[in-house]
């Protein structure tokens, strides 16, 4: 048993630390949410050169072998600066859908050019009426021929409006929220019938609604077998779920640090107000979330490759209840304690406050997943 | 002890309640039921409606264009206006600087302001807070210096909540700094117009432009604009700041968007069956109303002379703190109906102007709006540390 | 609308704390727990004299006409002082079943002797399999000639040792959670074939597992119609909650005082504990906690007759929930800033603390209340 | 980073779960499944048995009578020995004064107090406390004073846990009072047999006896039982305090608990259904399964030396707080599982003599006894306000 850091961790920190530092925080982010997608292709292409986006994937799949702790440290760093760039949906969420469902020809022909920088993915795997119900889809794709049709409509599609190659959860038998019968393709954010709705999220990140019309992929656009896309949607959910939990520990530090720092320097009634004790005590109870998450985020990457389906279930599902309760009381409290200057959108505090309460509803909220960790307890 | 309204209550309930549903417009309550913000010119149109009515100040003497109403009455009326999905009117002017022109202003101060704020015409904001003074407010450096008949007033106002919007503000400021904090201020009216000042938009959280900095820069205030005595207007903030904190359980607003919340739920679907059927959900609804119910006795207990058996006084802050909690609560609900769809930034729901229907489902409109507009309850008009603060020290040096 | 206390009401808060404060109290507890019926019965006389046994009862019945508010006054103070004497079970429990379940001839035999103080009841509603469903009786009344046996037994009945009279519910017909089918019985304490194991209770009071081996009764001994015991039973159970939230409410303000004036007079680190602001604000909370629980007592206690019985249901499980929470809260952190000395038996606060999270136990916990509430809404 | 175990701690796993599932005798492992108080005479047992294997102390140096093992050896060690349910040993001689006089006691101490520490002979208890000084242990009254080769010792201590059954105490008392608090403290062994020590009882909520209060009249205490330098025993009393947190959050334990919680939820009805099933319980036993896990992991971290990012020292002040709450909200589950059957008083189920089985269902036994005595857990050992304290110490001054 060793929880400490391999020196290849330490480093990849370290440098994905400076690389925030020197470029993203809230003042990059009130400045790339006026641009047209939100991030910038500058910062992607370096990286891509610094080699994060090839972390997770094998070295036969032209990648680093980079385990889910390593992918911790990375998104734990792009939390400490709010990093606007489609990280979590290509490399995470569309290596996951990859390595869980591609083919030898499908990882060939796609993963260099996303390790490149030159792909951009997303999983379109949310509907308007499914809720968190990763299983609950209405969409279908019909055989024509030696391909399909794709008829439906996808929710909150991540970064939706700049991937260029999206995941998609179509249904191709059973009924709407039956496990079995959805099966996944690699569509092409242009294929005639596509149609996106762009449109800013609340933290300042970019999602589209996706309407399918008709669409239709090739046979070789089916990911993994048919009728059985779900255990590679559920792959594709863990593993972001395990970056989302390192990224809002990240941002928990930041709101942490940031909140002693102000109130060491803020003065009300003649005194710091870092000397009020109830502020002392508020703070001490953050630092005890912020470590009690960063302990759980920890738990989620160690287990998220165990054998055993409950083990795995409640670490993720565990940690995501976990960094929801730490994130919204860091988050409000963070508020709370820089009084009015909190509610600016000027200051940083609000920012990730913003990204918190999102992390939390984003793959399930706090009772989606206690009630996940109860059915496998 | 009885709960019951007389006959007369009765009848003037049944009265209220049917004016009010004949009388505000159906654009304005549609407006209100999508969650959406109202707009300054609607506002005005609605207080206009009351004010021809006779009804825009129920809580002022009758001699100055209140209602006589008596205590029940005006909370029948406060009750109905919300339930009936009506919109709360600004303060400022019919809550906070009326009560103190009319009680501490002059004969021709009256004569001046009070007609314009019960008509409507004239749209007041208030220069409380300043950068370096948050809950102290005390603390204040705005400085008004004496120049024959006019003070120069120099300094900055922050937080000002429709100044961008406002014809006057309301202002402390400090007249001498030679001795304690509390002395020394004094409570002047300033025309927004007058030269010198600026008024610079402080974008919130949830994208909205609803608070300001004001700067004041060697601005000319005649010194007919000064209420009651110079270095005493500590008096009359506190006096406004009760009145402002009588008013913060807003209890009708809140069984309105409770009803809101239930219905929304009602028809939302979680895991194959309703949101409000889910057992976790339907637990911490329960636990609000629970809770609303308590804060609506609470203040009926207050209201009716009951006073706290602890701490004579602190019946506002103990409103303010629960009721502030409370709308947080009804908030963290109210998201959860929209699930996913609390991602889109959403803005009050603003569909003017465009071809497409907002993405964000009519249900869920304006859900995290005002769930992060809400985060600034527990701040304003004293955070509730500070409330707590207050309800301690009365309560221990009993 | 109007809620202030009438004169009399006043009148009545007045001897009663007067009564509490000379007679009742910790002390007082701690000397009557060791004595074999763990109460009073010359307090009993005295309360009997006062007239309070008679409270609930119409005029007619030879009692005041008290209202529920009478009552909740009474309560209060009961709750202020520890009372162990059984007003609980005799007066509220056995009067709200004699006057929502008797006969004429019951009542005239019955309430006078109970107002008088000669006769004690209390009401037999829990089994052991029942948890807080009154409608769950697995014990039955068979018919014999023109009377009936009773065969079952009964959990945790309140003053079961001392009672006289015992009001027994027992099924006559349908499966053992049917809610029709539940009949009433008033069972002599004496009857053959009823056995008690009496047993001390948390708090300092008593209660008795009562076994009945074919008693027998007369066709008199049923309360109310057969099969239709249930409305009876929920309306003890209603009048009986009310009567604890009073009671809890007084027990509320005894701990807030007493912990406001143990800070003050407590030093640690050179001054009174009562300067620290943590403390202060938990005593600002602790005190908000009792005015919510003050309000939503009242809220039963005016709601107990509503016609609606949504609102009815509302206000009484809506005020049981409050309490509970503001018990244990109040309760708790009376203890908590009591230190060590809140842990002692010799201290009033642990009495006092005990009673509060008993109170949130009988007649149905919080989240049984929650469930009762949301059923109702 | 690597959570899975070696090989050689995987048979070093097998081996020690192997011989507790042997050796814990049978009738002490079903008082512990029952929730019984577990006696004197019983524990000796079990410690003797521990000590004749070798392992009585495995945080002890080796050369002391400890085992050699490495942490995560010492960690699957308390884990396998909760999860087994062997009862916890006294910290007083094996966790506190045991490593104090292996630190800084003269070689005649070890070998006179060491022994019986080990073997179980002698019981000791912990004189910290007094009337006066609750959380502000420093300012301690209990006067030493030096005549020829004794100190005279007069004073009283308070909450004395188990002063009734301890052969020795370890006191702290004050030699000197001229300096600051901290100052003049020294670290005095008494044997409890001394003429002028009288221990009388405190009762405690649960009705139980476990603590005392011990006076002091005049006991003369041999100079040698003095540990380390006079006036310095503060230094002491901090190593020792800082070991006492360090084991405060008996993981193994919890998990233990948890399992019986999880198991008698599963067997107790409500409403018809299981109450393991029951939405709301079922949604508060995740979180208090969550929050064990998070204090497991943490406390993993902690012993792996990978610090806390903000405040290095603060993780035994952290692990108290969280570990106190989480044992409330375990004994608040288990309370529930009882439902009525918590009101009658149960008192630790102690059957001998009796012919009767217990009132309470075997399920429920002990559970609103430990209810009550776990309110102390956020109060002793310094409370959790002063853990607060300590760490935005830290925090603030970094």
């Amino acid at each position: 048993m060793d929880l400490s850091y391999s020196d290849e961790q330490t480093m990849l920190r370290d440098s994905a630390e400076r690389f925030v530092e020197a470029n993203c925080g809230a003042e990059n982010l009130r400045k790339m949410r006026n641009t047209e997608e939100g991030f910038s292709r500058n910062y992607w292409k370096q990286m891509a050169e610094l080699g994060w986006l090839a972390l997770p994937f094998t070295e036969e799949q032209g990648g680093l072998g980079g385990t889910a702790v390593d992918t911790m440290v990375l998104m734990e760093a792009f939390g400490k600066g709010l990093v606007l760039e489609p990280y979590l949906t290509t490399v995470v969420m569309g290596g996951a859908a990859l390595r869980a469902g591609g083919s030898d020809a499908q990882i060939e022909e796609l993963v260099p050019a996303l390790v490149e920088g030159e792909l951009m993915f997303t999983v379109a795997y949310a509907e308007p009426q499914a809720r968190f119900d990763l299983f609950d889809v209405a969409t279908t794709a019909r055989r024509d021929g030696t391909g399909w049709v794709i008829d439906g409509s996808k929710a909150v599609v991540l970064h939706g409006d700049s991937a260029d190659k999206i995941i998609v959860s179509a249904r191709t038998s059973g009924d709407r929220r039956d496990a079995t019968g959805i099966s996944l393709f690699i569509v092409d954010a242009g294929a005639p019938g596509l149609e996106r709705r762009p449109y800013p999220t609340v933290d300042g990140s970019r999602a589209a609604e996706i309407m399918l019309g008709s669409v239709r992929v090739d046979a070789d656009a089916l990911l993994g077998r048919e009728g059985e896309g779900l255990p590679v949607l559920e792959r594709v959910a863990d593993e972001a779920i395990t970056a989302l939990c390192a990224e809002a520990v990240g941002a928990m530090k930041v709101l942490l640090d940031t909140t002693v720092e102000y109130t060491k320097t803020r003065e009300q009634f003649g005194q710091p107000i870092a000397k009020f004790q109830v502020l002392r005590h508020r703070m001490a109870d953050m630092m005890m979330e912020y470590e009690q998450a960063k302990s759980m985020a920890l738990v989620a990457a160690l287990k998220l490759d165990s054998e055993d389906p409950v083990e795995r279930r409640k670490a993720v599902s565990g940690a995501k209840v976990q960094i929801g309760k730490s994130g919204r009381f860091v988050g409000q409290q963070a508020v709370q304690l820089h009084g009015g200057m909190g509610m600016t959108d000027e200051l940083s505090v609000g920012h990730y406050f913003k990204r918190l309460t999102m992390i939390d509803i984003l793959f399930g909220n706090v009772d989606h997943h206690l009630k996940q960790f109860s059915a496998a307890a | 002890m009885d709960l019951s309204f007389s006959p007369e209550e009765t009848a003037f309930r049944d009265e209220v309640r049917a004016w009010v549903a004949d009388a505000l417009p159906a654009d304005i309550k549609a407006a209100m039921e999508r969650g959406e913000k109202v707009k300054k010119d609607d506002l005005r149109r609605w207080h206009k409606i009351l004010h021809e009515k006779g009804w825009i100040a129920p809580a002022w003497p009758k001699e100055y264009g209140g209602t006589g109403w008596t205590a029940t009455q005006r909370y029948i009326f406060a009750n109905e206006m919300a339930l009936a999905g009506a919109p709360d009117l600004p303060a400022f002017g019919l809550k906070m600087v009326g009560p103190v022109i009319y009680t501490y202003g002059s004969e021709e101060q009256k004569r001046e302001y009070l007609p314009g704020i019960l008509n409507g015409d004239v749209w007041w904001c208030q220069g409380y807070s300043e950068p370096g003074s948050g809950s102290d407010l005390a603390s204040l450096k705005t400085k008004a210096v004496s120049d024959g008949d006019e003070y120069v007033v120099n300094g900055s106002k922050i937080w000002t909540t429709g100044a961008h919007e406002a014809d006057w503000i309301f202002c402390l400021v400090r007249t001498d700094d030679t001795g304690k904090k509390q002395e020394g201020i004094s409570f002047l009216l300033i025309d927004m117009k007058t030269p010198g000042i600026e008024v610079s938009p402080i974008i919130i959280i949830n994208g909205d432009h609803t608070v300001n900095q004001v700067f004041f820069n060697d601005v000319r205030v005649p010194k007919r604009n000064l209420i009651g005595k110079e270095n005493e207007g500590w008096t009359y903030a506190k006096f406004l700041l009760v009145n402002e904190r009588n008013g913060i359980a807003q209890i009708g607003a809140k069984k309105h968007t409770m009803a809101r919340i239930r219905k929304l739920a009602a028809s939302t679907q979680l895991n194959g069956h309703r949101l409000a059927d889910d057992p976790g959900y339907q637990r911490r609804l329960a636990e609000t109303e629970v809770a609303l119910m308590a804060l609506e006795y609470s203040e009926l207990r207050f209201l009716s002379g009951q006073k706290t058996d602890h701490a004579p006084g602190t019946e506002a802050n103990m409103m303010k703190v629960a009721a502030t909690q409370l709308q947080q609560s009804m908030s963290e609900l109210f998201i959860e109906i929209a699930g996913y769809y609390s991602y889109p930034f959403d803005g009050f729901r603003d569909t003017e102007g465009s071809n497409e229907p907002p993405v964000v489902p009519e249900d869920a409109g304006g859900a995290m709006h005002q769930f992060l507009y809400g985060r600034a309850s527990t701040i304003y008009g004293g955070s509730n540390e500070i409330q707590r603060d207050v309800i301690a020290k009365v309560l221990l040096s009993l």
